[in-house]
């Protein structure tokens, strides 16, 4: 029952967050909305999962996680770069000893 | 005691989940775009520790517990990566905060949008 | 009514593929076609996997841990449901069309790629991924070669 | 029944597995193309595959014609558990008349490519011809729903890449590849979803099965519906009347060996398809199916016949007049085939055979044309019967068959199409054939003219002979449109087998 | 039949399509196309999270990876390389396909009446052959993902046609981006003035657990949600990771542009290879049942997996193992190709030129 009520606050906060993506204004916004909905997706199938008695599912959120990140960065390039080859610096003006 | 954490869990869930709600409100009322990402990236982190704290009570010791475990460090270091390069990339590219210490903008300013933003949605 | 819940599944997928077409012909931008084509594609796949759902079912996994779920949802069905329709005390989901639908989601992808490349030598070709200016070139090509070749 | 009946032309072990053999030789070809160092290796594997492929498709043929229908389980799981290829006398038909173009596409393709696409993409180039190959071969001879989308995707998706490597001749090559990835996407789809319908009306994708199980079904909207989605999908596919938009750019626009191969097979897989659905998957006898052959298919047939023919008159590139000449027999094949009887279904085989082969032939001829000069309008081609004549003459002869001069195989088609509309007591048909013909005679016509007896503009590039590599499939092409004009034994035998497993499968 | 699972995941199903439906509405309403991206990939995440309460874990999975990942990466490198909104379509150009949808759709949803209610067990689509693949899986197959077993042995001519489609459209993507002077493949100098080290950091931690990953997916196919393709997907979005991060000319220093290529074909001869392994050893295409001569299982030891007494079926085993390692090559390799296309080419070519 209580996981129920976790559910619907879940799938709230998504429907929220799509009327933020929808609305804008500034791109910043919309890739903000995106990815936090994508975290919300991630709690949502993790408790569908033990609400259905199948946490075995949670293959399926943690793979989520981590395309999350890797789209969140593919945007900030986009905005940053206005290219997905450009390589990202380590620190302002010069390269990391290490590289 | 398993019926206790049960009980224990779920409410952790809820608590997350209502934490995420107000998170999601907040990036539905705040005004600028650092605000919402603070609000966004915050209550993304805090409710997701929460669910999966409760979630965790509820499998008890299992390989599930595990994937929940990666599952958190995968949000934890997703969500504040992604907070930090949204913010740079949108300080970067000039937008100014309209809250903080810094400038204080009246209400009767006009909006600031993004110049590129502007450009691509004035046909709208 | 009742039909409108038996079959409100269908409905849903009728109303998104029907968003899908009308992005694709009335859209004019080469890339918003491409989406309302991935978006026409993906009502395909809730349609056969809307046909795949049995009530009270669990997923097509018959390892022990994944059937454990599945006998606390038969528990909660009618008697003699069960007995019907599931196998070992387990009602399941039809694997059929998930396996279709797998195989349909790829070659949406494909397709999908293919699109935006050859839009994107659209865009090199013409300067443009607009259907209305990309037309009037073309026009201005024809009529070019007429000219051109004109005795 | 057909000269097939004493033919084994390959050790039994082979042929026991001809019918995944001729879908997987040029599917494991193709990959052996991308993996190929070069240009020149990779069309010696894109001519060894198809010329396998077309050997066991004759050896398929002789085992067909003495078996009957053959079904092949795939992982050896019985239908409707597993997937199974059926291959009966109208499959084998196809696939023969398709690995047989898909090896005088591939021999042709060695001098054609040269001119037309870049040296470094040859190896990918024939790597995608060779899956187009495959998946139309496979789409002929799978007999599972689902299975026919997989490869309708195959060929389709290798095409739109292929048509749209004709941007270096002409850039609007690039958007009508476009427009036909839009349509052939959303045709695939209205497909698969139609197939969805009468999968959760029957609950099996085996298209036999499918059919044995409808009969019981009786009138259900969700069936109706279903294949309403399938005519709409294939008929996208196979450019029926209004859905034809894409075609004439397509063809005008792709590199020459890939307008080659699509005109001799692409609507022709999809037009066979419709056809399975309609006489083995939907009981005939229902008053929809009747309704769909006489009250849709045959009127739109007509009007495409009329309405292209037209178009192709005033169309001034001589290739785009021949991809609207396309449309409008594929008019023709579709008219005889809504006669749904056995002489109709056997003159529309027939004359699909002949359309394939006069159709290709003229494309290579014009491909050999633009070897040595860019000529794309008709003013062009002004004197070039002196200049190129052994091309020439292979032109006008696949000219010849398209306005159906005696004594070429489309007069024996046109011939036998007019019969069986008599016959079925079809006087509108009649009528429909004749000003089809009258208005190919009239284009065909203006093309051969320029050709022979107009004198080359001054100034303008003079042409030189194709090379031999071009010439040699063109005249294979162009002398069986004779041979079989004179001599039809062989297609007639097989388009009345084929017409005879069609309808025979009807209940 | 009443029970709190059932109805929550009936009340689900309902709220989920709706919010599917909606975001699909917006995707047709909006003229920015950055914004369609982002909601198609929203779309996808709200489609897996039903896809989930369908049982249909396999494919939520994919539609994960597909949808939200690959897809939005192809797409954003997309609108890069063309750039612009949508510009404004006169309305009176939407009446026709407005109708045409209003009016297939009505017809549609008066035909859909006609199929057998949603989750019903006894309609023909799950009481025919969907349920004999559940009943003898186990004793012809032996995985316990059914999905996994009609998907590689059942139907596993499909799948060969799957591989090969996603071959072809790396073929395709190839021939017309990977050539020529645009596709320089190695990006202008970099641009200085940026703090990217939690990033950089982050990344270096993640790639070597993405791999893994992958291969976990890759082989708990056969007992849960996963398989070649996820696994596919998620081992080349390891490489795009890379390439984001420590750029394009870097990433093809570690997996050169012709060895992705190749090992894509090398993924459907694999596949294609071992049907014809079987149809020599006198099965069926793809009979996996005749993947080994009877001499060669008889040397394979009973209690390879374990319980020895538990009957095996080698054949049925080792080839969907070797089929999904094909899958997989052709998968990851053609996404990296994909990948490659669309981020190597240069839209300045000419600008630069100039």
């Amino acid at each position: 029952m209580l996981l129920a009520a976790g559910t619907a606050g879940l799938l709230v906060a998504m429907v929220l967050m799509i009327a933020r993506a929808v609305m804008g204004p500034s791109q910043y916004d919309r890739i903000l909305a995106a990815n936090s909905f994508g975290t919300k997706t991630v709690l949502l199938l993790a408790v569908i999962g033990y609400l259905f008695g199948r946490p075995h599912f949670l293959d399926v959120a943690l793979v989520y996680a981590l395309i999350n990140f890797v789209v969140t960065i593919a945007l900030m390039k986009f905005f940053r770069y206005r290219s997905l080859a450009q390589p990202l610096t380590a620190s302002a003006g010069e390269r990391a000893p290490h590289d | 005691m398993t019926e206790a954490l049960h009980w224990i869990g779920g409410g952790l869930v809820v608590i997350g989940s209502l934490l995420t709600l107000f998170g999601a409100v907040g990036v539905l009322r705040f005004p600028d775009v650092y605000t919402r990402i603070h609000a966004a990236s915050l209550t993304d982190t805090g409710g997701a520790t929460l669910a999966l704290l409760g979630l965790g009570l509820i499998s008890g010791l299992t390989p599930e517990t595990l994937k929940l475990a990666f599952i958190w460090a995968f949000v934890m270091l997703t969500t504040p990566a992604a907070a930090n390069a949204l913010a740079n990339a949108a300080y970067g590219s000039g937008h100014k905060p309209r809250i903080g210490a810094f400038q204080i903008i009246p209400s009767d300013a006009p909006r600031e949008t993004d110049p590129e933003d502007a450009d691509r949605s004035s046909s709208q | 009514m009742s039909e409108f819940l038996t079959h409100f599944n269908y409905i849903a997928v009728v109303i998104i593929m029907m968003t899908g077409l009308f992005i694709v012909f009335s859209s004019g931008n080469l890339i918003k076609r491409m989406i309302g084509l991935a978006l026409f594609q993906s009502s395909a796949a809730l349609f056969y996997i809307s046909l795949a759902k049995v009530t009270g079912g669990t997923a097509p996994i018959t390892l022990e841990a994944a059937s454990e779920a599945g006998r606390a949802l038969a528990a909660e069905q009618v008697p003699g449901y069960v007995a019907q329709h599931g196998i070992d005390g387990v009602v399941y989901s039809n694997p059929l069309p998930h396996v279709l639908i797998l195989t349909a989601i790829v070659v949406g992808v494909a397709t999908l790629a293919v699109g935006l490349a050859i839009a994107v030598r659209v865009r090199e070709a013409y300067g443009t991924v607009e259907a209305d200016e990309i037309n009037a070139v073309s026009r201005i090509d024809a009529a070019g070669l007429q000219a051109e070749h004109a005795p | 029944m057909t000269p097939f009946d004493a033919l084994y032309a390959a050790p039994a072990a082979l042929t026991a597995h001809a019918p995944v053999i001729v879908i997987a030789a040029p599917l494991v070809g193709a990959c052996a193309a991308a993996l190929s160092p070069g240009a020149r290796s990779s069309w010696v594997i894109s001519v060894l595959t198809t010329a396998f492929s077309l050997w066991m498709a004759i050896a398929l043929a002789g085992e067909v014609a003495r078996e009957g229908v053959i079904d092949y389980a795939l992982g050896g799981f019985p239908s409707p558990m597993g997937i199974a290829l059926k291959v009966d006398a109208i499959a084998v038909t196809m696939a023969l008349l398709i690995s047989a173009m898909g090896l005088m596409g591939a021999i042709y393709s060695g001098h054609a490519l040269l001119s037309e696409v870049r040296a470094e993409k040859h190896t990918l180039f024939q790597a995608g011809y060779l899956l187009c190959v495959s998946g139309y071969l496979g789409l002929v001879l799978t007999g599972d729903a689902f299975n026919a989308f997989v490869f309708l995707e195959i060929s389709s998706i290798g095409t739109y890449a292929l048509v749209a490597a004709g941007e270096r001749r002409d850039r609007r090559a690039l958007p009508a590849a476009f427009n036909y990835l839009i349509m052939g996407t959303v045709g695939a789809t209205l497909y698969v979803i139609g197939v969805g319908f009468l999968y959760g009306a029957t609950g099996t994708l085996n298209m036999a099965d499918m059919g044995v199980r409808l009969v019981t079904l009786g009138d259900n909207p969700a069936v109706q519906a279903g294949f309403a989605f399938i005519v709409a999908g294939l008929g996208a596919k196979a450019a029926m009347f209004p859905l034809h938009g894409w075609l004439p750019g397509a063809y005008a626009g792709a590199p020459t060996l890939v307008s080659v191969f699509l005109a001799a097979t692409a609507t022709k897989a999809a037009i066979y398809l419709l056809m399975r659905f309609t006489f083995d998957v939907f009981p005939l006898d229902a008053d929809f199916g009747r309704l769909f052959l006489h009250g849709i298919l045959a009127p739109l047939a007509a009007a495409a016949a009329i309405v292209c023919s037209v178009q192709a008159i005033f169309a001034r590139e001589v290739r785009r007049m021949l991809a609207f000449s396309s449309i409008a027999q594929v008019g023709f094949i579709l008219l005889g085939f809504s006669l749904a009887t056995q002489a109709g279904v056997s003159a529309g085989v027939f004359y699909m055979v002949a359309h394939a082969l006069m159709k290709a032939a003229a494309f290579m001829a014009l491909g050999a044309f633009a070897i040595s000069l860019k000529a794309r309008l008709l003013s062009d081609f002004a004197g070039i019967g002196r200049e190129a004549p052994w091309s020439t003459v292979a032109f006008a002869v696949a000219a010849a068959s398209l306005a159906g001069v005696p004594l070429t195989m489309g007069f024996l088609g046109k011939w036998s199409l007019i019969e069986a509309a008599l016959q079925a007591r079809q006087a509108w048909m009649v009528v429909v054939f004749a000003i089809g013909s009258l208005l190919t005679l009239v284009y065909v016509g203006r093309i051969v003219e320029t050709m022979f007896f107009r004198a080359p503009t001054p100034g303008a590039p003079r042409a030189k002979e194709a090379p031999v590599g071009v010439l040699a499939p063109l005249w294979v092409l162009a002398g069986l449109s004779v041979w079989f004009g004179v001599d039809a034994t062989l297609p007639a035998s097989l388009a009345d087998a084929g017409a005879a497993a069609l309808l025979g499968a009807a209940p | 039949m009443t029970g709190f699972a059932v109805e929550m995941s009936a009340a689900l199903n309902v709220v989920l399509l709706l919010m599917l439906v909606a975001i699909g509405l917006a995707v047709a309403h909006t003229r920015n196309l950055l914004t369609a991206i982002l909601l198609m990939s929203v779309y996808s995440l709200v489609s897996a999270a039903w896809l989930m309460v369908m049982d249909a874990a396999d494919v939520a999975f994919t539609e994960a990876v597909v949808g939200a990942g690959a897809s939005t990466i192809i797409l954003l490198g997309a609108i890069l390389l063309t750039r612009g909104a949508t510009a404004r379509v006169d309305w009176r150009a939407m009446v026709a396909p407005a109708l045409l949808a209003v009016i297939t759709g009505g017809l549609l949803i008066y035909a859909s009446l006609g199929l057998p209610e949603f989750g019903d067990p006894s309609s023909p689509a799950n009481a025919y052959v969907g349920r004999m693949y559940l009943e003898r899986t186990g004793e012809e197959v032996g995985p316990h993902n059914v999905v996994t077993a009609v998907l590689a042995s059942y139907r596993g001519f499909d799948t060969l046609g799957e591989t090969v489609v996603i071959f072809a459209a790396g073929l395709g993507v190839a021939l017309m981006l990977g050539f020529g002077p645009r596709a320089t493949l190695a990006p202008a100098p970099e641009k200085m003035g940026d703090h990217h080290v939690v990033l950089r950091v982050a990344a270096k931690m993640l790639i070597p657990l993405i791999t893994l990953y992958a291969f976990y997916v890759q082989f708990h196919g056969d007992l849960g949600a996963g398989g070649a393709f996820q696994a596919g997907v998620i081992l080349a979005v390891a490489v795009i990771l890379y390439g984001l991060v420590f750029g394009l000319r870097e990433t093809i220093a570690a997996v050169p542009v012709k060895a992705a290529r190749s090992v894509a074909a090398l993924g459907v001869m694999l596949y294609a290879g071992i049907g014809v392994i079987c149809m020599v050893n006198g099965g069926a295409f793809l009979d996996y049942d005749y993947l080994f001569s009877p001499q060669v299982e008889a040397m394979i030891p009973a209690n390879l997996l374990g319980d020895p007494h538990e009957e095996h079926h080698w054949g049925q085993h080792f080839g969907i193992l070797f089929v999904e390692l094909g899958v997989l090559l052709t998968v990851s390799s053609t996404i990296v190709t994909i990948f490659y296309g669309f981020a190597g080419r240069s839209i300045d070519a000419e600008e630069a030129k100039r």
